[in-house]
């Protein structure tokens, strides 16, 4: 129990205050016209930089590294291999006290995955998968919702896929 | 041109704001006794509202309350007649609403406060006012209603 | 102290809404054109100072994500925010970086996009144990401080609109600028909005979406890189306390301002700033401001602001041009505004602000606001 | 360096707990009274303030307008640096070298425990693509361990509220700066090789080239890492070419509870402390942002 001048008195140790405000960010551009062939086409791309050659997904404007615009538009996956994640270990983590992942039986699992040709790896959610089980190295693919409004998370997440059906997706 | 899309999020957060030794006494006082305390400065003997550790003129520690009358003197007065968020509330505050400078009797500094009166030409600097109290006080300024004229 | 000069500048378009750039395309834009400006690569910037109301978009570490817009990627990237001030203090931060002989070339950029906020979002955090339960916005304060002025100085209303009319006719020649009016007249200002008394709106700046660079060498690539660097001759900074109702009449006295302006024309050895000075970019949120601090700077006598407007002194022909861009009064981007006032004053210096350059400049002052009355000041001259 | 060597006139700090009950003035303010009382100065003695805090920690617009009195910036000047506080004082060493200011008073705070610890960390991502996904710090740390293919648990370090002050000035005195450096990484976390750090290794380059370090492991005498994780600890370590040494992290580390924000500034303390007792060279490090995306190092010796 907080002190304050050698009175025990929680109710007035602190005062607390919550904040309720929405935002509304510009994508610009090159993430609108991403985030539009994800809505629309169900496909990926990325923006190579003509300077690196690096090719930037998801795409980008211009090359952080380079700092010229990038130019040309290149589609990828929509199968990946999964580079690295990481499940919610410890109740700790944000993503926790969010509604959709109160239940501890649903744990929010973050990944970043590789496209053939791609330079950079996506950071996305990864599902259907079991944290006892799940490995670096085995190829995902994007399930997509079915409205989708054109926000990255119109890929609910991306899921394990056996190698053999990874062509056929 | 390409469809511009935006993004949305929604921040609903919570802090929770220490008051420390200064601010919980100021807030007893208010909720519990109605009455407003200041700190006087040791150097410059100015008395401030709100209370704070540290007069920043004189670099000073504060430690000496004044109690501050609620009747005081407008320094600066206006109408504000566009309905700004109200960050308590979270609500549109109805306009017009009179807004003042107020000295109170006994602080130094002024406060800044809402008056009863929202007509522009009623308003002068220069005008005692009292506050008017709520009934059911929680230990913030919203405890005081409003400031409203005094005849002198 | 390593001499140290602004050789470039640049900035996006100010307007309501960005929707074609996210907040690290719009600081992209505007520091690719101070870069192109000052003719130097990305490569060439050894630092990088940051500028934005970051509460104003929700965000945290902004710089971490917009960072790289200033090309920032494994360069020294320091965000500065000290509120309203923000941008004059990343102004007078990268100049200290650029003297201290550890950086040749320091990058400062501003940018605000209010347009991504919830209305007065920043202004809704404010402390909980006190302003919180004072809602009266930005305007409600100013309108505070005025009535007090008007009191004490017999200023009207025309004369204030007077500030307002100039601020939008030059913003007029100023392409970058947001609210471009070249037909406003004092009735047009009068007859707007009452937001509180006596404030109309007009006599407010708008909220921006904007975000402006510069290029700051050090002596010999100053001298090297650019035939007209713009000098930086002074940088002073003074804080006040921390509430509206600490000190009466500060929008009046702006105690700050003046012992500032005091100690920036000391170290340049300014004795007539309304003559010595050729041109002013001060940071006006409110039309009364830009009266009061004509007594602060020193340009006039105490009680005779209002002769400067009433006789031109201050237009673009006049004695002293002040805001020949429009100030903020026209473009208002938060986190920019400061670093815009120090641009346009460079631009002046330089020669290089086309429609609305001001004749013969040799020395410019630039003027940050910001919270409760804080004030930087800066001078940029022709003089090393 | 080439320009007089800044050095460190004092130092000072709140202890570190969570504090619900008290406000950030009040910590400041008990700050900077003990590092001027560490100086033997007055408030007087101070030109410049550089402070150290960022808003949303805060859950306050423009946060450092509520501690101008008790850092003695009323009438005077002060700047704020949004970032850790180490940072904080490389850019009040830079206003000393740049000749403006004599002396130079760092503070930094946090309140680590005010708010929502992770959830604040969401808004550092960018708004497009990976805030959506629910990132913040906590995970950014879980896939840079998994980048690491690391298989120990991830560990935080428990959250504190506190404040930490130090005063630097080109007055002459025992311990000076010697070299700082800091530099910032690519943003999207699929951009960056999380097993790696090249902000690090740019910003100990840096510092490193300022101060003549050739060797770390030989020319250090204590180390101060910022491990906001307990993997960060040995990856750090490593970057810096510090792989096995010994006097790192004597303090304990981030592990004992340090504020945000205050962690850079007060391995800058230790380090200090560490120095008064036995002569030799120290290094600080902080960092800041997503899996140590902001880094910054500085070296000072006795």
């Amino acid at each position: 129990m907080p002190m304050i001048n050698g009175e025990t008195n929680n109710r007035d140790s602190f005062v607390s205050a919550r904040m309720n405000l929405t935002f509304n960010y510009a994508a610009g551009e090159a993430a609108s016209r991403f985030l539009i062939a994800l809505r629309d086409e169900k496909k990926i791309f990325g923006t190579r930089c003509p300077s690196c050659s690096r090719l930037l997904v998801p795409a980008r404007s211009f090359c952080p590294r380079c700092f010229v615009e990038t130019t040309e538009w290149i589609e990828v996956g929509p199968v990946g291999t999964l580079v690295a994640f990481a499940f919610d270990q410890s109740l700790q983590s944000h993503a926790r006290a969010s509604q959709e992942y109160a239940d501890p039986n649903k744990r929010l699992c973050l990944g970043l995955i590789r496209f053939e040709g791609a330079d950079t790896s996506l950071v996305h959610r990864i599902g259907e998968v079991n944290p006892d089980t799940l490995r670096v190295g085995v190829l995902v693919a994007p399930v997509f919702i079915e409205t989708r409004s054109g926000n990255i998370l119109d890929i609910a997440y991306f899921k394990p896929v056996e190698a053999d059906n990874a062509n056929s997706i | 041109m390409t469809e511009q899309l935006r993004i949305s999020h929604t921040m609903n957060m919570e802090w929770r704001y220490g008051t420390s030794w200064y601010f919980a006494k100021f807030i007893r006082a208010l909720r519990d006794k109605r009455r407003i305390l200041g700190l006087r400065c040791p150097v410059c003997r100015r008395v401030y509202l709100p209370p704070r550790p540290v007069c920043g003129n004189c670099y000073a520690e504060m430690r000496e309350w004044v109690e501050v009358k609620d009747t005081g003197t407008v320094r600066a007065a206006t109408v504000v007649h566009v309905p700004i968020i109200d960050p308590v509330t979270g609500q549109p505050r109805p306009a017009p609403y009179g807004m003042a400078l107020i000295q109170l009797d006994g602080a130094d500094t002024t406060l800044n406060y809402y008056l009863a009166e929202n007509d522009p030409t009623k308003l002068r600097i220069g005008m005692r006012v009292r506050a008017v109290w709520r009934e059911q006080r929680t230990g913030t300024l919203s405890d005081i209603v409003y400031f409203k004229e005094v005849s002198s | 102290m390593r001499r140290v000069a602004i050789i470039g500048t640049g900035q996006t378009k100010h307007t309501k809404s960005h929707n074609d750039l996210n907040q690290a395309e719009l600081v992209h834009q505007a520091t690719t054109r101070a870069l192109v400006d000052a003719k130097i690569s990305f490569r060439d910037v050894d630092a990088i100072i940051l500028s934005n109301m970051e509460l104003f978009e929700g965000r945290a570490l902004p710089e971490m994500w917009v960072g790289e817009g200033a090309g920032g990627y494994l360069k020294p990237v320091m965000k500065i925010a000290t509120g309203g001030t923000s941008g004059t203090s990343a102004c007078i931060a990268g100049c200290h970086q650029c003297a201290s002989g550890l950086f040749d070339i320091v990058l400062v950029v501003g940018w605000e996009k209010h347009s991504e906020g919830a209305t007065q979002t920043g202004m809704a955090l404010t402390d909980p144990l006190w302003d919180r339960n004072i809602a009266s916005g930005a305007v409600g304060n100013f309108a505070l401080s005025i009535s007090q002025y008007m009191a004490e100085r017999g200023v009207t209303p025309e004369q204030a609109a007077k500030v307002a009319v100039k601020a939008r006719r030059n913003a007029a020649k100023n392409p970058y600028a947001h609210l471009q009016m070249p037909d406003i007249t004092v009735d047009q200002v009068l007859s707007s909005r009452m937001l509180a008394n006596p404030v109309h709106l007009l006599d407010m700046c708008p909220q921006s979406d904007g975000a402006c660079a510069l290029v700051y060498a050090a002596e010999d690539r100053a001298e090297s890189l650019c035939a007209r660097p713009a000098w930086v001759r002074a940088t002073v900074t003074r804080h006040d306390q921390p509430y509206i109702g600490d000190l009466d009449r500060r929008l009046l006295t702006m105690r700050t301002l003046r012992d500032a302006a005091r100690e920036a024309y000391q170290q340049v050895g300014i004795t007539d700033p309304l003559r010595q000075i050729d041109v002013a970019e001060i940071y006006e949120p409110v039309s009364y401001a830009e009266l009061a601090w004509y007594e602060a700077l020193g340009l006039c006598a105490e009680g005779a602001a209002a002769r400067l407007i009433d006789d031109g002194s201050t237009e673009m022909d006049g004695v002293l041009p002040v805001n020949p861009s429009g100030g903020v009064l026209s473009t208002n981007p938060v986190g920019a505004s400061g670093v815009i006032r120090v641009a346009e004053a460079a631009m002046q210096v330089m020669d290089r602000a086309g429609a609305h350059q001001v004749e013969n400049v040799r020395t410019a002052l630039a003027t940050g606001y910001g919270v409760y009355a804080w004030s930087d000041v800066i001078i940029l001259s022709i003089d090393k | 360096m080439k320009a007089p060597p800044i050095s460190i006139l004092g130092v000072g700090r709140t202890d570190y707990e969570p504090k619900p009950g008290t406000t950030i003035p009040e910590l400041v303010y008990r700050a900077v009274q003990a590092a001027l009382t560490d100086a033997g100065l007055t408030m007087r003695n101070i030109g410049a303030r550089v402070t150290a805090s960022v808003d949303l920690w805060d859950g306050l617009t423009a946060s450092n307008v509520m501690i101008t009195e008790v850092v003695g910036a009323v009438m005077q000047p002060e700047s704020r640096v949004a970032g850790d506080g180490l940072l904080a004082a490389c850019h009040g060493a830079m206003s000393i070298l740049s000749g403006t200011y004599q002396t130079v008073l760092i503070v930094a705070h946090c309140k680590s425990t005010m708010g929502d610890r992770w959830g604040i960390t969401n808004w550092t991502f960018d708004p497009i693509y990976q805030q959506p996904l629910g990132l913040d710090d906590y995970y950014a740390a879980a896939l840079q361990v998994s980048a690491l293919r690391s298989s120990a648990p991830l560990f935080a370090c428990p959250p504190a509220d506190g404040a930490a002050a130090i005063i630097l000035s080109s007055i002459p005195a025992p311990i000076t700066i010697r070299g700082m450096g800091w530099a910032l990484d690519e943003h999207y976390l699929g951009d960056r090789d999380l097993t790696d750090s090249p902000a690090l290794r740019q910003a100990a380059r840096r510092a490193y080239n300022l101060a003549g370090i050739i060797d770390p492991k030989h020319d250090f005498t204590f180390v101060e890492l910022s491990d906001h994780f307990d993997y960060q600890r040995a990856l750090w370590a490593s970057i810096l070419g510090l792989d096995g040494f010994p006097n790192l992290n004597l303090s304990g580390g981030l592990a004992r509870g340090v504020p945000s924000f205050v962690a850079g500034l007060d391995c800058l303390i230790e380090i200090v402390l560490r120095l008064r007792e036995k002569t030799g060279i120290g290094l600080a490090h902080g960092c800041w942002g997503p899996a140590g995306q902001g880094q910054v190092v500085m070296v000072v010796g006795q």
